[in-house]
């Protein structure tokens, strides 16, 4: 991730201090993190009683399933239609903002290395 | 008097004043002037119909209060502040009059109380949302916009003559909830469609939108679909077409959204599926169905505008949106990210976020009707969202493969309008009863229970790891540069080919039988010439003997004519 | 006021003998000119001669619009013997007209007649009057072999005035030698029928000619008269296919002559037939109406497309007018042959405005070659805008030959489409309509020619002397005033139809009284006329 | 002469002589106009004056008359009896009191207008130019006051001729071509079928004289009604209802002011005006709508309303693209008519005058941009609307206007046609209005945005560079008119209401 070097005296504070995600271990203790509060919620199902209105509802750890089947599915979809779907950047221009520069009048770039 | 009159007033005022205002700060104060007092007007407007009037026989009524239409002109006159004051470096005059104009129009359609003023207002929208694309002054823009324009104003003349349909068949122009059934009322359902971007109607809206300025889209986004969602829940609550067509239109987008590349369209794919939302609880039409519509619209605007501000901001320091071309800017734009990722855990609908609030009431209308179905496909584009939205616009804008862009924060005006929406959005998230109060019909519901909140995080975390494996497992479709094919090929590319190809035959027929027919006439008037011009026998001195034969044989038929008869 | 009732008396013993004095002051006037033999004598006594003719047919029609008519015995003697002379509507109009135009083209002829013919100018005036003698003379009488008389007085006068021409073009002298034998056997085969006539019936006066020959439908004498009448004076009148003369005749004749034989002489022929065909032979006659019909209407047809045609692809402007104008005689014989009121009333009121739209046209033409020495369009190419009022004139005169509302040439083709209408023969209606299409584009070149095109080597010309202006602005004026106010034209054009169609030349009804000043006749107004028929004679 | 002025009065009608008068004064005050350009041919200040005189004072004595006679209509005052029952007449009716006022109005703006080009353009010819204008309005004028179909006729086709010389103004090749077509047709159409139309309803019924509720009722049936009806919408050659509309965009080589007024306003508006009295006051829409005559007309004005689009939309030629869509705007009006309802009567009325004020802005910026830059096509615009923002701001409401937007006039008229179309029970129509509002979005609307927010070339001026004073106020205030005519459309159609029932 971090072929840039960059210099922390001239990122704001906010940005330095989020510089601890430069290491890659940091990253992944926030994914087993992640890991872990799912789980935690799993379990969470069988510690109250459900309010529910549909009887799949009641399932235990229905909503985790299905969040992440669903989520699983629909990426899968989402990659094999991408083959079909998929065209190049200038596939419609010159009629198109997608295959060109947005115009600079209306920018401000500015950059931390100017 | 003045609380009266159509907020509209006030914002054709201030159109009308800009341009002769000094260019610079003085024009964008009056931008955010204008929203503020429009929202005061609108809040102070007391209920029922006011400004009616007969005009060429029609009963027209600019203005009727109640709480569906003041909720809505709220939450556009709020959106409009806070995209005035997002845009407050602009120093384009089209651009600034054409926001006033827009959102005047989008308030006024809210308050029309009859086809007629909701039809001016509808197009209203159309022609001054257009100026916001064209304003990016680019080739590109240019063609998008023209057919942004086209496809808005069909949607207005759609309206014009269903209501025209209806105004026969029923006698009266009023914009009253109506049954699908005369070919009207499915006129103007489709009018409607259009506008908020129904499936296979919908590619205006991902093709216009990231085409617009930077400060445009954050001003496109909030009016106009949002405004077709106002005129769906006014005309056609609980029709039951509405819930599956909300139903498709919440998921279908989301395989767009995952493999779209510039973000902006990602938010706008995004835009489609909460319309969706809002349309499954128009269709659904119970008092918590329409609630849930309404509150979806108010949140939905707010975290819309967030996101959109700060990719808006990202585009306005890096250049570009596309996420392919993005990465690693957590550092150099921290703020931004940090609001950016309120907006997308509020589009994710995170306990404690606007989206929370209002989501939960459309997804339990349905349940509590039982659309099994539709509820089961609304869950999942809730949790789809968090990917395509939630996750992949932060991952893929501020961290993902760091591009080595290194732009400065976003300037400060941004950041306080991007702060200012943020804080709505937690704070409505907080303070649910704020928005509950203000909804049409009295709301007896509980957003915050056990059950909900821990359902909700399960969703939403699953997942989130879902898409943490399949990061990992390098299955997750990673950004291109590309684009996407949808319907819109059929007139972007395939309509245009047909039209080419059909123009050239009727050229060449065209030029065959024009060719032919020049030909005959220059044939016609060279035998002409020949026989009656100067050289012919027509006009020819003729010998004196040839005319006595003439006489000698006109003679004889005469004769011949008398004693026959 | 005993000198009033003197003068009163005088009026109208003068009044009385008006009739007489129309034939006799012109055909007087020529002897004189000779007599007198200076050429400016002689345009005064032939323009005060053609004024005085002027005023008598004014008079005369004046007495005759609302109906009835006038008959007037030369010498006394009473009609089946005597000549008779007989005015109603329909000779009133066309006397008028003929007066009227030989009036102003007399100024008109002045000069245009010095540019063209160096010599013997004395004898041009003489020969114009004899002529124009002979055209009223045709007109008025109601005697058959007297119109033969005069016929071959008109004629003979016109072959020597068309030969004038060969000063400026030699080929003039072929095309009058043409016409003169057409012109003859012409005459010959009207005199023929008439000797027919007059074998059958035994008498030359029209009228009575017309009550003889009630019930002689069959027989083959009458029959054999009718074709070669018709066919004599469709020869003079220049109808298709018997119109070969006449391009030539016009072409190079004298401008001030084609002027006035364009605008008169085979109007008369036409009156002249009309005369026969519904005063002397009977409409109900049923060989009559089949040769309307068959023969007629498909040769009036021909002749509307075929000349309007040709008109279009003429390079000299005063030969396209002649064939424009075989082309309008087309008009006139489908008129004749829609057999009904507002069929003849478009004849009879086509004859009129035809004839002073075509006079100010060849009018036109004659101050180009004035100017520019030719009629050709490659010479009078700009001359429009040298020559602003010739060209306004020439304007005002295509437009009415067109037909635009608001010229004369509209009133009579409406009338004509009418007629058609009013028979159900709407394909002919259809037909008219187009072939004045045709005039729209012959008349349009003539336009474009004179103010578009490029002004050449006679770019210094400029408009014609007064004397040749103010006829033509007189003309184009009368285009205009008869196009809107019709009640002269219309009304005296209506009164003829209805007569002519009822048959009226049959001794039944009661003369005009005569004594009746006109100055007392209310003008242009139809049922106070007819009042004045109520007199006996 | 002796039958002058004879009034025919019928039931509920009031003749004045100041109407009158004010009447013939309409029609005489531009001809006024017309000697006086003639007779000045080098004083230009005076002569331009004097016809801006003569253009206030026509319009002053259009007020009069409405003022006089409000939204009602007076009784035919017969000057002169050509033809027996055929007479030179007058009256005052809603429709052509509208269109009188819309043709005089605009003259004045026009007049400023002409100014400014003429000179800032260096045409020559000026007297001649404004003498043809004058007399053009004159017969416009007599148009529109018409008592009768034959007195229309008349004035017909004195405008037809007096227009002429302005479109070959120019004197090229191009131009004498064009005026060419533009009079072949226009003259060949009225001589050859509206002429054998007019006779043939004077045949029919023994009258031509405009009156409510028609003349043909019991007088004209079977097949005859439509042929007649044929001959009058395709012999109305200046209502440009395809195959007879190629005189539009040929008499586009005429100078922009020209175009603006004839071709937007006065020509074109007095062969729909036409059109539109034939229906009403000949046929009259109750025995069109019984016989169903109108019923294939109906289809070619949808037909031309579509075709022209699609032909404007090709065109790069600026003025050609408007002429087009002048072609199929005006198809609109034959619509209104021959959809044999009252709302669509009404509607075709009503957006005689919404077309008029739309498109001649049109003309006018087109025009302008032609004095200022000499571009003429499409293609070369970009750019030029930060130049010259006033004009291409007028062009975008101009535009909007003809699109049937609002806040513009032409909504309104659009939407009468709409329930006309509904009240005949053709909802197809719709259909094609709706078809042809998007296909002007498409060929209009272009040229406002490549004008403000494409880049322009080199020769383009970056900062406002707009054309002279008296080429730009014209259509800024035309386009303010459509603005205006959107808030009064109610009492326009109150005001024609009295055509109808």
């Amino acid at each position: 991730m971090a072929q840039f070097k960059d210099d922390p005296e001239k990122l704001p504070w906010l940005g330095r201090k989020l510089m601890l995600f430069d290491d890659k271990k940091n990253v992944d203790r926030l994914v087993y993190g992640l890991y872990a509060l799912c789980a935690l919620l799993f379990l969470a199902d069988f510690f109250y009683k459900k309010k529910y209105y549909i009887s799949a509802e009641n399932f235990p750890g229905f909503y985790a399933l299905y969040g992440f089947f669903a989520c699983v599915v629909l990426v899968l979809c989402a990659k094999v239609l991408r083959r079909f779907l998929m065209r190049d950047e200038g596939f419609y221009a010159p009629q198109d903002t997608e295959s060109e520069d947005h115009p600079d009048h209306d920018l401000g770039k500015e950059s931390h290395y100017d | 008097m003045i609380d009266v009159l159509p907020p509209f007033t006030l914002y054709l005022l201030g159109a009308l004043l800009l341009p002769f205002l000094p260019k610079g700060h003085v024009r964008g104060l009056l931008t955010i002037v204008v929203p503020v007092v429009g929202a005061w007007w609108i809040w102070s407007a007391p209920e029922g119909l006011h400004g009616q009037m007969t005009w060429m026989g029609l009963e027209m009524v600019w203005m009727r209060v109640d709480k569906l239409a003041v909720v809505f002109g709220l939450v556009f006159s709020l959106a409009a502040f806070l995209a005035a004051l997002y845009a407050w470096h602009l120093r384009d005059t089209v651009q600034q009059v054409a926001t006033l104009l827009y959102a005047g129009s989008a308030i006024g359609a809210v308050f029309a109380g009859d086809l007629v003023t909701l039809f001016l207002f509808w197009e209203g929208t159309a022609i001054a949302s257009v100026f916001l694309i064209w304003a990016r002054r680019t080739e590109g823009a240019y063609a998008t916009g023209m057919r942004y324009l086209v496809i808005q104003i069909s949607s207005g003349v759609i309206l014009l003559g269903g209501l025209v349909l209806q105004y026969h068949d029923t006698g009266s122009i009023a914009f009253e909830a109506m049954t699908l059934g005369s070919l009207g009322t499915w006129a103007i359902f489709l009018s409607f469609g259009i506008k908020c971007a129904f499936p296979l109607l919908h590619d205006w809206l991902q093709d216009a939108y990231p085409a617009a300025t930077v400060t445009g889209t954050v001003v496109l986004s909030a009016f106009t679909t949002k405004l077709a969602v106002y005129a769906l829940a006014r005309g056609f609550p609980g029709t039951e077409i509405l819930i599956y067509i909300g139903a498709v239109m919440a998921l279908f987008p989301f395989v767009y959204a995952l493999i779209e590349n510039d973000l902006r369209r990602v938010m706008v794919y995004s835009l489609n599926i909460q319309l969706g939302y809002m349309v499954v609880g128009v269709g659904i039409g119970t008092e918590l169905a329409l609630n849930g519509a309404a509150a979806h619209a108010f949140t939905g605007i707010l975290y819309k505008a967030l996101l959109f501000m700060g990719l808006g901001a990202v585009l306005f320091r890096t250049g570009t949106a596309k996420a392919s071309e993005l990465g690693g800017l957590y550092k150099t734009m921290p703020v931004t990210m940090v609001l950016c990722v309120i907006g997308a855990a509020s589009i994710s609908a995170f306990p404690l976020f606007s989206g929370f609030i209002s989501k939960s009431l459309i997804l339990s209308a349905a349940a509590h009707e039982h659309h099994n179905i539709v509820w089961a496909m609304l869950l999942a584009a809730s949790a789809g969202a968090l990917i395509h939205t939630g996750i992949k616009i932060p991952y893929f804008a501020f961290f993902g493969a760091d591009s080595g862009k290194r732009p400065k924060e976003a300037p400060a005006h941004m950041l306080l309008a991007m702060g200012l929406t943020a804080a709505l959005c937690i704070g409505l998230g907080v303070f649910p009863s704020v928005l509950y109060d203000m909804l049409p019909y009295e709301v007896d519901y509980d957003v915050y229970t056990t059950t909900h909140v821990i359902t909700q995080l399960q969703l939403l975390l699953f997942s989130a790891l879902g898409f943490a494996l399949l990061m990992k497992a390098g299955i997750f479709p990673m950004p291109q540069r590309s684009v996407t094919l949808s319907s819109d090929w059929t007139y972007r590319k395939a309509g245009p080919a047909v039209v080419w190809y059909v123009g050239l035959a009727v050229r060449a027929s065209w030029r065959g039988t024009s060719g032919l027919i020049a030909k005959l006439y220059a044939d016609f008037i060279k035998a002409m010439h020949a026989s009656a011009g100067p050289d012919g026998a027509r006009a020819a001195n003729w010998p004196t003997g040839a005319m006595v034969m003439n006489i000698a044989i006109l003679l004889g038929i005469v004769l011949v004519v008398i004693f026959v008869s | 006021m005993a000198g009033d009732v003197e003068i009163r008396e005088v009026a109208m013993t003068l009044h009385a003998q008006l009739p007489a004095l129309q034939i006799v002051v012109p055909f007087m006037t020529a002897p004189l000119i000779v007599f007198f033999g200076k050429r400016e004598t002689a345009w005064w006594l032939a323009f005060l001669s053609c004024s005085v003719s002027l005023v008598i047919s004014y008079l005369l029609l004046m007495q005759v619009i609302g109906g009835g008519f006038i008959s007037y015995q030369m010498g006394g003697w009473a009609p089946p013997l005597g000549i008779e002379y007989r005015i109603d509507a329909a000779n009133g109009l066309i006397l008028f007209l003929i007066s009227l135009v030989a009036t102003i083209t007399m100024p008109f002829a002045y000069r245009s007649i010095q540019a063209e013919i160096t010599r013997s100018h004395t004898l041009f005036y003489a020969c114009l009057m004899l002529c124009f003698t002979g055209l009223m003379g045709m007109v008025i009488t109601g005697d058959a072999f007297n119109v033969f008389v005069f016929l071959e007085v008109s004629s003979l006068s016109t072959y020597v005035l068309v030969a004038m021409g060969a000063e400026r073009d030699k080929r003039a002298l072929t095309a009058a030698f043409d016409y003169l034998i057409l012109g003859t056997i012409g005459a010959t085969f009207f005199v023929i029928g008439i000797g027919f006539l007059y074998m059958a019936t035994g008498t030359l006066n029209m009228a009575d000619l017309a009550d003889r020959i009630q019930g002689q439908e069959s027989s083959r004498t009458v029959r054999a008269g009718f074709a070669f009448i018709v066919v004599g004076l469709g020869l003079k009148a220049a109808m298709v296919p018997l119109h070969l003369w006449l391009p030539r005749a016009y072409t190079y004749a004298p401008s001030a002559v084609t002027v006035f034989l364009a605008a008169t002489a085979t109007k008369a022929s036409i009156y002249v037939m009309l005369r026969f065909m519904f005063s002397v032979y009977q409409p109900e006659f049923v060989f009559h109406t089949n040769v309307l019909q068959i023969l007629f209407i498909p040769l009036a047809l021909l002749a509307m497309f075929g000349g309007s045609f040709v008109a279009v692809f003429q390079t000299d402007m005063k030969r396209m007018l002649a064939y424009s104008s075989i082309g309008q005689i087309g008009y006139m014989l489908l008129g004749i042959a829609m057999l009904n009121q507002s069929g003849v009333s478009a004849t009879m009121v086509h004859m009129f405005n035809h004839g002073i739209t075509k006079a100010v046209l060849f009018m036109g033409v004659g101050a180009f070659v004035l100017r520019a020495g030719s009629s050709f369009y490659d010479n009078i190419g700009g001359l429009g805008r040298k020559m602003p009022v010739t060209g306004a004139v020439i304007v005002i005169g295509g437009l009415s030959l067109i037909g635009i509302p608001g010229t004369a040439g509209f009133v009579s083709k409406w009338l004509l489409v009418q007629a058609a209408f009013e028979n159900d023969m709407w394909p002919i209606a259809l037909l008219i309509v187009l072939s004045s299409l045709l005039a729209v584009i012959y008349v349009w070149r003539v336009f474009e020619v004179i103010y578009l095109q490029a002004p050449n080597e006679w770019s210094e010309a400029s408009d014609p002397p007064m004397t040749m202006l103010v006829p033509m602005i007189i003309l184009a004026v009368a285009c205009v005033y008869f196009g809107i106010f019709t009640d002269l034209s219309l009304g005296a054009a209506g009164t003829a139809a209805e007569a002519l169609l009822n048959g009226s030349f049959g001794m039944a009804e009661p003369s005009l009284d005569t004594s009746a000043l006109p100055l007392d006749v209310p003008h242009g107004a139809g049922d106070a006329g007819a009042d004045a028929t109520g007199g006996d004679h | 002469m002796a039958r002058a002025m004879r009034a025919r009065m019928q039931p509920g009608e009031t003749t004045d002589m100041e109407t009158f008068t004010a009447i013939i004064l309409s029609m005489v005050i531009p001809l006024v106009a017309m000697f006086a350009s003639m007779a000045l041919p080098k004083q230009d200040n005076l002569r331009d004056g004097i016809t801006f005189v003569c253009a206030v004072a026509t319009f002053a004595v259009v007020l009069v008359i409405l003022s006089n006679v409000g939204g009602g209509s007076t009784a035919a005052v017969e000057l002169i009896e050509v033809l027996p029952g055929v007479s030179l007449a007058f009256n005052v009716e809603p429709l052509g009191l509208m269109f009188a006022l819309i043709a005089s109005g605009l003259w004045i703006l026009t007049h400023i207008y002409g100014v400014g080009y003429m000179r800032g353009n260096n045409e020559k010819n000026h007297a001649r130019f404004f003498a043809c204008f004058s007399a053009a309005i004159s017969g416009v004028m007599g148009i529109a006051f018409s008592a009768n179909m034959f007195t229309l006729f008349l004035f017909y086709e004195f405008l037809t001729v007096s227009t002429y010389p302005l479109v070959a103004h120019k004197g090229t090749p191009e131009a004498v071509s064009g005026a060419r077509t533009y009079l072949s047709i226009l003259m060949g159409t009225s001589i050859a079928l509206l002429l054998t139309a007019v006779i043939w309803t004077y045949a029919l019924t023994g009258t031509l004289d405009f009156t409510k509720g028609g003349i043909m009722q019991g007088k004209a049936s079977g097949w005859i009604v439509p042929v007649l009806l044929g001959l009058y919408a395709f012999g109305i050659g200046k209502a440009a209802l395809m195959p007879f509309h190629r005189w539009l965009p040929a008499a586009m080589v005429a100078p922009t002011p020209v175009s603006a007024l004839l071709h937007a306003v006065a020509v074109v508006k007095a062969g729909v005006f036409t059109m539109l009295k034939v229906g009403v006051y000949i046929f009259g829409i109750d025995f069109l709508a019984e016989t169903g005559a109108s019923e294939w007309l109906m289809w070619l004005a949808a037909y031309s309303i579509i075709a022209a689009s699609v032909v404007a939309m090709c065109q790069d030629n600026l003025k050609k693209r408007l002429a087009y869509s002048t072609v199929s705007q005006l198809s609109y009006i034959t619509l209104g008519v021959a959809l044999a309802t009252d709302m669509g009567a009404l509607g075709g009325g009503m957006h005689i005058a919404m077309h008029a004020m739309g498109k001649i802005t049109l003309f006018m910026c087109a025009g302008s941009i032609y004095v200022a830059y000499h571009r003429t096509e499409v293609s070369q615009l970009s750019g030029l609307g930060r130049a010259m923002p006033i004009t291409f701001a007028a062009f975008c409401i101009g535009a909007i206007s003809i699109i049937g937007l609002p806040p513009m006039g032409g909504s309104w008229s659009k939407f009468l046609l709409m329930v006309g179309a509904v009240d005949a029970g053709q909802q197809l129509m719709i259909v094609v209005l709706m078809a042809s509002s998007l296909l002007n979005v498409a060929y209009l609307m272009p040229i406002v945005a490549k004008g403000f927010f494409m880049a322009g070339d080199d020769k383009v001026p970056t900062g406002f560079a707009e054309a002279p004073l008296f080429c730009w106020l014209p259509p800024a205030i035309t386009a303010f008119g459509c603005l205006v005519l959107f808030v009064f459309a109610g009492e326009i159609q109150t005001f024609l209401a009295g055509m109808v029932n």
